[in-house]
């Protein structure tokens, strides 16, 4: 367990493993292969960001470039689950999710259900999101409280290497349709992975920080924020439950309902717009689910109601800081 | 032009036709009544599309159909009875009563689905496409669309994909010249929808809807060509439906007498049995016979599907997921 | 003010007039000229369900028919909205917003802030929502709590015909793209409507009952339910508020907070799938700004995590009853 | 062939395609420090495409563009000086620093934006031009898209459209060969983007990008007929970029030397300049002035951009909606 590799090695290599192991494995999507036809060096990208870089020559046929055609691939890759195979599309940018929206929510999504139970479609659909790469308001989105109103989707969002490949693993073996989302910001992120290959179930949350003062729950890039916030708070004298869920469809509310019950002081962390967010969701359920056990209003720390800005200077406002976090804490803290 | 079909296959294509026609005639007088829920599209006047069209596939060949998808299914193979429960919102219908008339899918017998959005099937199909082509099989894909959804951006991808990847996918353009009451004058900026063929580097081809014959020869080419590795075609089938866009439609768009006229003259099961009993490749009795024994199941499957229990409460909840 | 019309009679009053008073009025969509090229009558159609119909002869060029290309045509009526136009474009289904999200809420929502506020994006885009027409899980979706996630656009659910009309012409002359929600289930509803021109501000919550023992929020056609539970407990001895937003953004949610502030106890009833909802954002919100005034925990009626069910008997099932409201709201009425 | 091009005409269209080379070298020399932040498409190479097609139009035209749309920005008249604050991420931008490169539009001078989605202005182009349309007006759209966004449904279904209510669009395929690392001979199934023309209806012209005489004189023809109700054309054009999918691209997918050789022997800047003097219609000394001009010019736009002020932190929640 001694090995550091990056986020996104982890994503190569799970991509890798699976594609060993099961041959119905098969990614697909705009350069993966390293772009299609060109007169250069083979497997020249790797993705847009080379994720994907060296599978092509390793699994010879069943890594796929694509025309710019998200509606067509991505519902290919639903079409090749039905008809027995695991594929993995990636649509570089989840921004890109409305020119394919149809393929998954209502399509993916609800053939199991629409067909009295009888398809199948284990799909996993990967995509960049987040802020941080002052890429602007159409490369920046979260999105994932999209997805995770769907019911038929499962949604991941791993925020470390470990969790990246454990995760993925155990997406493109889940045999329902799965949306993998990967923070841009944190491909460069290193942490122990395990060589041997291995899964993390979905619907478990991982308590990242123990304590019992404050209850933080926070997705993706956000729980790394809150863990170093919690590291700080501990030195002042402050203890925080730090909660990744890891996934949020399914999403594990026991874990967190657990913690508030015992703390009963909850910050939820989410990078995306306020309205209708993953912040509100977990929000509203605690209210409803553990309000005999709040001691304080409930903070919510997110992106505002505004799209992603470009300038260095705004993006930075507009990413949940790690100063706006501790803020929220102590104010829950204090609360009497 | 000779006929490569047996005496086998001429009683199963007019068996299928005339299949669609008494379940779509039959879902249209018991959905006159209020008895069936929901939005029901009927294929009436298409039959030879989806016969001719299916006749040459197999049980691992998939199709992907459209909101007018009834006689898509049982060209198929999906059984007649558990769609009229389906229908109905049984839960003994194909999908448990969950789907309905937009929804119905068997995917063991290769149907992946009526779909209730419009183009929704062209991905879909080079999906399942590509599985039959990693896995060295020759099982092919077709693509049910109308006039309308030819204009819709996931056909035009799909059929790009199809040809950039070369997979054995047929599109079938069923070109009935409306897309609810729009005409496909106004809406297909080309001649036919055919002539989009050339932009996706594949053959194109137009055919007479109402004469089996000549689709089951154009598709039974262009699946052969497919299952050889030849790569994608169009196929425009040109035909009327009988009824209204959906049930409920007054079809006060189209010109008086225009179905009439089109039922009267070029009916696709009266050519077919004109064409045969006058060759003398099948008799009046061998139709009639057909005839009587559809009747007797579609009536069966109305009384089934009437008496047919409803879904449980629990169902509600089920089949959301695999596992969850 | 005597006249009773219809909800979807006023839907079409309310493009009649404005397509009169401002020739920069548009009409688009799938046969909302009644069905172009078609050799039978004009005007024939009026949109899948007639609410369009008969504006196609009042205002000659302006009704425009158009083929099955949402992506196109949504996307065109932005465009034209940017270039001096007040396009409505009908996306007939809300459900249909997976083949064109992304002219929603990559372009129109967005132009303003990332063209550095020298965009007007004065666009309406009409839809369908809502379960109970047996129109299964492609037809029968909200899907409001997505578009109210989105900066940059404002989202309108009316509940009554005089809102329809009022909203609908306050939509058509906002500068901003809206998302006009129509209830399918509604369109028959009959109500006092003035002949004359008006508008319903956005932002500003419509108390349609009023009680001091528990606030109700509810949305769209659940406005009408909760608005018939109130009358009942009324007679039981429990005196609600009933609070539309008749907008989701803006959101009145001050309206909101001033009765929780007095009741101290609110139900949500909101037609989605639970997860990442208007139930969800407006409890959320409550738990962060109302928790000192809170005396129950906060209770959400939804639609259940599934696809819509076709059968009567799921479909009835699934959604939120009278019956759920009732015992949702008696619950944080005797909770101690 | 004899240029239609007044000497004005011509030294516009030289200053155009210089202005827009200095500004792309110079923002790959600037990129290259790390003082230029996010994506950023240069289109250095295309210069003669939007140059001869944007000469042809006036401010109340609009343009759609891409992600690469530098190029498009300056010949539509945005002000180079605006752009480079913009792409440094300055208050002063053309879109006061909160779009940056992949998002820089100026709608008073008919510019509809850059766009980081692929294929987002195909819609978007048909609705100014049906604006221009109602209003009676004889304005035109222009929708420039690549060779990758070829394949993207709204392109197709933009195409379709603007035939079937017969706007003024001109669709200009700029085909560079590459989507990102993928060759357009194995995305475009057809031979040419412009062979998707009579899937539309409508006229199709393939032009070689590297000649800005051929650009200019294609274009006009197609803006002229939509101008004049003759509806919408598709013009392809070839050319290359000289720089990677985005700054930091190694570029190890494209043959080696295959822009040298381009630069070498037909770069269009080069191509002119050789024209134009060798017929006497302008001297080296128009060339050299001009490009002493625009040198001037782009390095005062750096200067400025490096000192001018970033947006505020209240600009954040600015300009989100006109009100809320
Ligand atoms: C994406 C989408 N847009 C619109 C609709 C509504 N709709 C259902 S069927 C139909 C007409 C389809 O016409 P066509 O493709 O010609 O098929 P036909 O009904 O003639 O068989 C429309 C517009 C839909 N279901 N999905
Ligand atoms: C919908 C969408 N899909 C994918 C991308 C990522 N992307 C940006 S540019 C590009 C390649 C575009 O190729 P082409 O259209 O040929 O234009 P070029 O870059 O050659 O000018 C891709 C795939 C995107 N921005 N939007
Ligand atoms: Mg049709
Ligand atoms: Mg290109």
């Amino acid at each position: 367990m001694a090995r550091k590799i990056t986020y996104q090695q982890a994503i190569n290599e799970a991509l890798d493993q699976e594609m060993t192991r099961d041959p119905s494995v098969i990614v697909m999507g705009e350069d993966v292969a390293g772009g299609a036809g060109a007169p250069g060096e083979e497997d020249s990208w790797g993705g847009v960001l080379g994720v994907t870089k060296g599978l092509f020559a390793k699994h010879p046929g069943r890594v796929l470039d694509t025309p710019i055609s998200e509606s067509g691939y991505v519902g290919a890759a639903v079409g090749a689950a039905c008809n027995g195979l695991r594929p993995v599309a990636e649509l570089m940018f989840i921004d890109f999710m409305g020119v394919c929206f149809d393929q998954i929510f209502n399509q993916a999504a609800k053939f199991r259900y629409m067909f009295g139970g009888k398809a199948k479609t284990p799909v996993v659909i990967r995509a960049m999101y987040g802020a941080g790469f002052r890429a602007a308001a159409q490369h920046s989105q979260c999105l994932y409280n999209i997805f995770t109103h769907i019911p038929g989707l499962k949604v991941v969002i791993p925020s470390n290497p470990y969790d990246a490949k454990g995760l993925l693993i155990q997406s493109i073996r889940d045999n329902d349709p799965v949306i993998f989302l990967e923070h841009k910001a944190l491909y460069t992120m290193e942490g122990d992975v395990p060589e041997e290959s291995y899964v993390v179930p979905f619907g478990e949350a991982a308590v990242v920080h123990e304590g019992d003062d404050v209850t933080i729950v926070a997705f993706g890039r956000m729980v790394n924020y809150a863990k170093d916030v919690a590291g700080t708070l501990r030195k002042k004298g402050v203890q925080c439950d730090v909660i990744d869920p890891r996934t949020t469809s399914p999403m594990d509310f026991d874990t967190i309902l657990e913690s508030v019950e015992r703390t009963g002081r909850l910050v939820v962390v989410d990078e995306s717009h306020p309205r209708c967010s993953m912040a509100s969701d977990v929000s509203g359920f605690i209210a409803q689910e553990a309000f005999g056990a709040l001691k304080a209003p409930i903070q919510m720390v997110t992106a505002p109601h505004s799209p992603v800005p470009f300038a260095a200077v705004l993006e930075d406002l507009y990413i949940p800081s790690p100063a706006r976090i501790e803020e929220a804490v102590m104010r829950v803290k204090e609360y009497k | 032009m000779s006929s490569p079909l047996t005496r086998e296959g001429l009683l199963q294509a007019y068996r299928t036709m005339r299949t669609i026609r008494d379940f779509e005639e039959r879902v249209h007088v018991d959905f006159a009544t209020g008895e069936i829920p929901g939005f029901v599209h009927l294929y009436a006047g298409e039959e030879a599309s989806a016969t001719g069209i299916c006749m040459h596939l197999n049980r691992d060949d998939y199709i992907a159909s459209t909101h007018r998808g009834h006689g898509h299914c049982i060209a198929k193979g999906v059984d007649p009875v558990g769609m009229m429960a389906e229908i109905w919102g049984k839960r003994t219908g194909t999908c448990k009563g969950k789907g309905g008339s937009m929804h119905i899918a068997d995917l063991e017998v290769g149907m992946l689905g009526a779909n209730g959005i419009v183009g929704g099937g062209g991905p879909l199909i080079c999906g399942t496409a590509l599985a039959s082509k990693i896995r060295g099989s020759n099982n092919v894909g077709v693509c049910f669309f109308g006039d309308g959804a030819s204009n819709q951006g996931t056909i035009f991808e799909a059929m790009n994909l199809a040809a950039v990847w070369k997979l054995p996918v047929l599109f079938v353009g069923e070109n009935n010249g409306y897309a609810e009451a729009t005409s496909s004058n106004f809406s297909v900026a080309c001649e036919n929808i055919a002539d989009r063929a050339s932009a996706f580097g594949m053959p194109g081809v137009i055919v007479d809807g109402f004469d089996f014959f000549a689709v089951h020869e154009a598709a039974g080419e262009a699946i052969k060509r497919a299952r050889e590795g030849g790569g994608p075609t169009l196929l425009e089938v040109k035909l009327s439906r009988y009824y209204g866009h959906f049930e409920g439609d007054q079809q006060t768009y189209r010109a008086p007498g225009e179905v009439q006229h089109l039922r009267d003259t070029k009916d696709c099961l009266m050519q077919f049995a004109k064409r045969v009993t006058s060759r003398g490749e099948l008799t009046m009795a061998d139709i009639e016979a057909i005839d009587r024994e559809v009747k007797a199941m579609i009536d069966a499957s109305v009384v089934k599907a009437k008496a047919d229990p409803v879904p449980l409460p629990e169902d509600l909840m089920a089949d959301i997921y695999v596992s969850y």
